[in-house]
């Protein structure tokens, strides 16, 4: 049993990725209402981003925080660009846009920093193995960096009008504008947040898969079924289903369908809960009387 | 074909396609005749590659053409219709490798497979909405590889390995020497031509109507008494078989079917068709396959280091500028003629 | 034959230039100053660091032509971009024999790739020669004549691998983690050909490209008492996998592809004294090797280098490799002498003499025959202490299967 | 003068709904908007918070606003309850009123939430519920609670009758009374009850098919027999 315990404690620690970017995944998703197939890349991108300032020799907090602020820069300019001349078509082509966004930023990354392995540091350090070598110092640290973000997210948007404006504009715009939001810009904002969310994701994740441009096509998939798990509009529900994803992936991986299955379990589990239960195991269910 | 917003109830659709209604018969079959001529040249004056190339656009826009019966015309968006293609690919590879079939008993099997596994798919589609849906096939499509070479059906596909097999050679009672590429073109071509034909037949009758009808007004198609369950079912299924053949029609053009041949580029590649091509639009479908087989070449030209930049691009370019592709730009240019003459 | 004429006249020319008096013939691709040599390569797209190798061969031939050619005839050769798609590179190879008429197919990159051209360029009849991958299964001269890889199969290695592995620890319990796909697979395969009946007791683990880490694999294989390990992984789970193995205290003796042995993008990402001990193989010399530092073989790469590819990162030993096919591809064109038909090329291309090379280890020889398609058949194992790579032991032969 | 309103069109896509309309509501009462279905009276509201496309004059405390972003408008103090209410379903109620006085920066928001708890004493006891769970009357409430939290200078209010008991109809047309009294917001109201409307205005205009067939106070066209019977059809 001592190996069922290791494949969980290692699922956990696979899990922590999953949820850093299910909650970006969760944040677009409050402040727009899309899901954005695009956002590994752009999470993939930001990284780089900070890989080439590390490089350069800046300090890493402060290569980090560059990289968050310039992240949300170009999430505000990637809504304003591209999503605000379709605002009002139809979702086909907001699909359109997202997956157009997905091959450019994709191959954009690539072609800058090439597709060569490379190492991005972490800040957490320590000084022998923690539980036997199965969790890295570092995955305990961007664990506490995701419940850090998850914490600032459910604060800004429960008590802050911004974020409750944000919430209200992605819900209901009509009425938004009613109440004098700025409906445009809070889609633009909610943007640059999920970006910003995205580069911290990046930069958690990248020290423990290596940083190269397709980092993120796999953990995307885990990441939207760990959000899906949570609810998609649920940021606390994310962060327990990207974990859960982690371990369920795992356990499934190495005791039932074999490794070679494992991204097929994560989109049955997309599967599953879409059609058994779309508001998500933890989400709360919309009822509406007219 | 872009039923207006405003058209809510499909019985007062006036009969579709008026503009042909009149003309004279010697006109019908002058164009008939001029299709054929179009079609049938290439295969004599194109070399055996464009004519491998022309094949494979064939091929795509007949994938296309499926995706844009669920997708264009039934406003369910799919992003994973790689997986029918490959399925289809799969089919005709395993019948044709395995159990010596010849190509042509494979396709009726093939558009089964594909027909019953896209309704068995149509039903949990009902249940998604737009966005939710295209996030569940593009998880679908990412996942194909990994399933067309998991262990437990390797026997059949090959694994890893992938499956060869051989082009179907031209009969012995056609007139005059064809190479087996140009054998393959009229395969492609006679094959896309019945299934564009019967889906232009399905899309201008009542079905169509009720299946765009669905797409832009369910509720109020509801109220008119039209199962839209199962004509979104149906035309999962319709859609994938469509797709299916033409992976059908791939596989022995490209002789080879594998794991990696059917990445998440191909469900890409097929979304990008038919949003150029035009959504909605039975010829559009075929531009959409001329575009994705020879855009790659294009984008190489522009931009060795990074083509994909160039495609996304193109992609998004066509969406805010000829938002309803080449057959809306063509449709746009034919009203403007007719308007002046 | 209509050709005749022709032939001889070209025939005379060549015969002032030349002391071969072959017959040449009129071949495809083939002209009286020129040949032309088709290749793919993943120019763009994830797999595009490789690209660096058609980049070397292209300079190679520069160099021949600028030395007058083969023959007295220019190469041309023309690298198209197949983004490492399997059908994009069918398109890609049909452009260059259908519509470009090449003479012959040279080093085109990847497995999956080269598999969905396979039965194409047999059918054919085109020479489909050192391919720059190393599945096996391109040495299958009764199948597939025209097709021949170079550098030592991935299944030679794990050969090798095994090979030492029952030389060292005969009663170890051997694992082996791979991806699974062709490049993976032949890893178990080259294992089952030394273990035969005993590979029933061998522990196979997979894992997915897409896989975010493969910490389940390493504490599935640690948890069924492995103590001999062979991994067949690309480089980012090659890191992943040196650093875990580490990280979770188990010491098991490790042997790692030599796909993913870059110091710069596998050892120090690892973390470098993590990867202590870990064994691998090559037929190549390091150019990072004091040891080379004044061999007159890697001199004159070097040399070739400097003169160009001044830019080239001289770090990077996909040029070591690039140089090591491109000099075979050379000696195989010498071998011809005047005829370049396809059949002679073929023939050429499987009648190399044990031939030594300036990038290869001392004893490593590149040598075919009609029934042999594995050009590179030896390797040297090798150590990481910490800081770079150290050889130990004589160059092995892999298995004869 | 709170709003004037000259030779307004306006229409969705190519059709035309409104086609030219003269009218004007003055400070601190309220003006009826009377029609049969389709005479074009949600349009008007819409026009004139510039949610459809609009053409002509729109003045509003003396500044022309046609043309201007819906927000811009609400910000000038011009709050609407849209047809179909135009709450927050899946928000609490306590988050609808944040989000009514989203755009106010003075400190008596808190006191203009207990000034609503007096006028709607329901939704207090509502305060943590998620709107989509309150009931018709209730979420009328909160609609009308929402549009007053911007602190209006004018509210337009959209059918706040329709679907709703009879019961409720009173009880929240009672509770408009009071504000009429309380507040002197000027309210534009749209009703299809024009009996009920005609009570509580002070002034009221007729449109048909999108013009103004008949204005002037509303207790003389309570009064028109003609105008009734023609035109109101009671």
């Amino acid at each position: 049993m001592d190996g069922f315990a290791h494949q969980i404690i290692a699922g956990i620690a696979t899990g922590g990725i999953y949820a850093s970017v299910a909650l970006a995944l969760v944040m677009i998703y409050q402040a727009t209402h899309h899901v954005n197939f695009a956002q590994g890349e752009m999470a993939t991108l930001s990284t780089f981003i900070a890989w080439s300032m590390v490089e350069a020799g800046f300090p890493y907090w402060v290569a980090f925080a560059a990289t968050v602020m310039l992240s949300f820069l170009i999430g505000v300019l990637v809504e304003r660009l591209l999503m605000r001349p379709v605002q009002n078509a139809a979702v086909l082509t907001h699909v359109g846009v997202f997956i157009g966004l997905l091959l450019i930023v994709g191959n954009m990354t690539g072609w800058i920093f090439g597709y060569t392995t490379k190492v991005y540091p972490s800040p957490f350090t320590s000084s022998g193995p923690l539980m036997g070598g199965l969790i890295s110092a570092h995955e305990l640290g961007s664990t506490a960096v995701t419940l850090v973000v998850l914490t600032l997210v459910f604060l800004f948007f429960r008590y802050t009008s911004l974020g409750l404006a944000m919430r209200a504009a992605a819900y209901n715009p009509r009425s938004a504008r009613l109440v004098g939001i700025r409906v445009g810009w809070m889609l633009a904002l909610g943007w640059g947040l999920a970006a910003a969310i995205g580069a911290v994701a990046g930069m958690m994740v990248a020290p423990v898969v290596f940083l190269d441009p397709s980092m993120m096509t796999g953990i995307l998939l885990y990441a939207f079924a760990g959000a899906l798990i949570g609810g998609i509009d649920n940021p606390l529900g994310a962060v327990i289903g990207g974990f859960a994803v982690g371990v369920l992936e795992n356990l499934a991986g190495a005791y039932v369908v074999g490794t070679e299955l494992k991204l097929t379990v994560a989109l049955a589990i997309i599967i599953g809960v879409l059609v058994i239960r779309p508001s998500g195991l933890l989400g709360r269910v919309v009822t509406s009387r007219v | 074909m872009s039923a207006s917003e405003n058209v809510a109830i499909p019985a007062t659709i006036p009969q579709a396609v008026p503009a042909r209604r009149g003309m004279p018969a010697w006109q019908v079959a002058l164009v008939v005749l001029g299709g054929l001529v179009v079609a049938i040249a290439p295969a004599f004056v194109l070399e055996s590659f464009p004519l491998f190339q022309l094949t494979m656009a064939v091929i795509m826009g007949l994938a296309v053409l499926g995706l844009n019966m669920v997708t264009g015309f039934n406003g369910q968006i799919s992003l994973g219709h790689g997986a029918f293609f490959a399925l289809g690919a799969y089919a005709t590879a395993i019948l044709m490798s395995h159990l010596d079939w010849s190509f042509w008993a494979t396709l009726p099997f093939s558009a089964a497979v594909c027909g019953v596994v896209g309704y068995g798919i149509g039903f949990p589609a009902l249940r998604l909405g737009g966005l939710y849906l295209a996030l569940t096939t593009f998880s679908l499509a990412v996942a194909v590889p990994q399933i067309l070479k998991h262990k437990s059906i390797e026997d059949w596909t090959g694994g890893v390995q992938g499956l060869f097999l051989v082009k179907p050679d031209a009969p012995a009672w056609m007139p005059g020497a064809l190479t087996p590429d140009q054998w393959m073109y009229f395969v492609a071509v006679g094959v896309a031509g019945v299934c564009f034909l019967l889906c232009w037949n399905l899309i201008r009758g009542r079905i169509g109507r009720a299946l765009m009808a669905t797409r832009d007004h369910q509720t109020a198609a509801e109220a008119m008494g039209m199962d839209t369950a199962t004509l979104k079912t149906r035309a999962f299924a319709v859609s994938a078989m469509v797709t299916g053949i033409a992976g059908s029609l791939s596989a022995v053009a490209v002789e080879f079917v594998a794991p990696d041949s059917f990445s998440l580029m191909v469900s890409i590649t097929l979304f990008v068709g038919m949003v150029v091509g035009g959504v909605a639009s039975i010829l559009g479908s075929l531009f959409g396959g001329l575009f994705v087989l020879f855009v790659p070449n294009i984008a190489e030209a522009i931009s060795k280091a990074a083509p994909g930049v160039i495609y996304g691009i193109l992609l998004i370019a066509f969406l805010f500028i000829l938002p309803d592709g080449f057959a809306g730009l063509l449709r746009r240019i034919a009203g403007r003629l007719r308007g002046r003459g | 034959m209509t050709l005749h004429r022709r032939a001889l006249l070209s025939g005379s020319v060549a015969a002032l230039a030349l002391p071969n008096l072959a017959p040449a013939q009129e071949a495809p691709g083939v002209t009286a100053n020129e040949i032309r040599i088709g290749s793919t390569n993943a120019l763009s797209g994830p797999a595009s660091s490789y690209s660096v190798i058609s980049r070397c061969l292209s300079a190679m031939f520069k160099r021949v032509n600028d030395q007058g050619g083969i023959a007295g005839k220019q190469i041309n050769f023309i690298v198209y971009d197949d983004n490492y798609a399997p059908p994009r590179t069918l398109e890609q190879t049909r452009r260059l024999v259908e519509q470009d008429k090449v003479a012959f197919l040279f080093n085109q990159l990847g497995t999956p790739t080269n598999s969905a051209i396979h039965r194409y360029v047999n059918q054919r009849k085109v020479p489909h020669l050192f391919l720059a991958t190393g599945a096996d299964k391109w040495a299958q001269p009764q199948e597939y004549p025209w097709t021949i890889g170079w550098q030592p199969s991935y299944r030679t290695e794990a050969q090798i691998y095994t090979k030492y592995i029952m030389e060292q620890r005969p009663q170890a319990k051997i694992g082996v983690i791979y991806q699974n796909d062709d490049f993976g697979k032949d890893y178990v395969n080259g294992v089952k050909d030394v273990l035969g009946a005993r590979f029933d007791a061998v522990k196979l683990v997979s894992h997915e490209a897409t896989d975010a880490t493969i910490d389940s694999q390493i504490v599935t294989l640690q948890g069924s008492g492995v103590d001999a390990l062979v991994c067949g992984i690309i480089p980012r789970f090659a890191a992943q996998a040196i650093r875990k193995v580490y990280d979770i205290g188990w010491k098991p003796m490790m042997f790692m592809t030599n796909v993913s042995v870059s110091g710069s993008i596998v050892m120090q990402p690892a973390g470098a004294e993590k990867g202590i001990g870990l064994i691998t193989s090559d037929y190549r010399k390091d150019q990072s090797d004091p040891a080379w530092a004044e061999d007159p073989g890697m001199n004159e790469w070097r040399d070739f280098m400097r003169r160009y590819i001044p830019d080239g990162e001289l770090g990077d030993n996909n040029y070591t490799y690039g140089y090591g096919a491109g000099s075979t591809m050379i000696q195989v064109l010498k071998q011809c002498g005047n005829n370049f038909s396809r059949e002679n090329v073929m023939k050429q291309a499987t009648s190399i003499a044990p031939l030594e090379i300036g990038t290869l280890l001392p004893g490593v020889k590149v040598s075919t025959s009609p029934t042999n398609y594995h050009p590179i058949r030896h390797m040297q194992l090798q150590k990481w202490d910490g800081k770079s790579w150290v050889r130990f032991g004589g160059v092995i032969e892999g298995a004869n299967v | 003068m709170l709003l004037d309103v000259k030779g307004m069109q306006a229409g969705y896509g190519q059709t035309h709904v409104l086609h030219g309309l003269d009218f004007v509501v003055e400070e601190g009462g309220v003006t009826a908007l009377l029609g049969a279905n389709g005479a074009g009276k949600t349009t008007t509201l819409r026009a004139i918070c510039g949610m459809v496309k609009t053409e002509g004059d729109v003045t509003f405390l003396g500044e022309r606003i046609t043309g201007r972003a819906t927000e811009d408008i609400a910000r000038r103090g011009l709050a609407h309850v849209p047809d179909g209410r135009g709450t927050f379903m899946e928000l609490s109620v306590e988050e609808n009123f944040r989000l009514g006085a989203y755009v106010r920066r003075d400190p008596d928001v808190r006191a203009d939430f207990e000034r609503m708890f007096e006028w709607f004493p329901r939704l207090k006891q509502r305060w943590r519920q998620q709107a989509g769970t309150l009931s018709g009357g209730e979420q009328q409430m909160l609609a009308i609670a929402r549009a007053l939290l911007l602190r209006p200078r004018l509210l337009l209010l959209d059918e706040p009758s329709f679907g709703l008991a009879p019961l409720i109809v009173q009880e929240i047309f009672g509770i408009m009374r009071r504000i009429r009294e309380e507040s002197g917001v000027g309210i534009l109201l749209v009703e299809q009850n024009a009996n009920l409307a005609l009570e509580l205005a002070d002034r009221a205009y007729l449109l048909e098919t999108g013009r103004i067939v008949v204005s002037g106070p509303a207790a003389e066209i309570r009064e028109d027999e003609a105008v009734r019977r023609s035109y109101l059809g009671y």
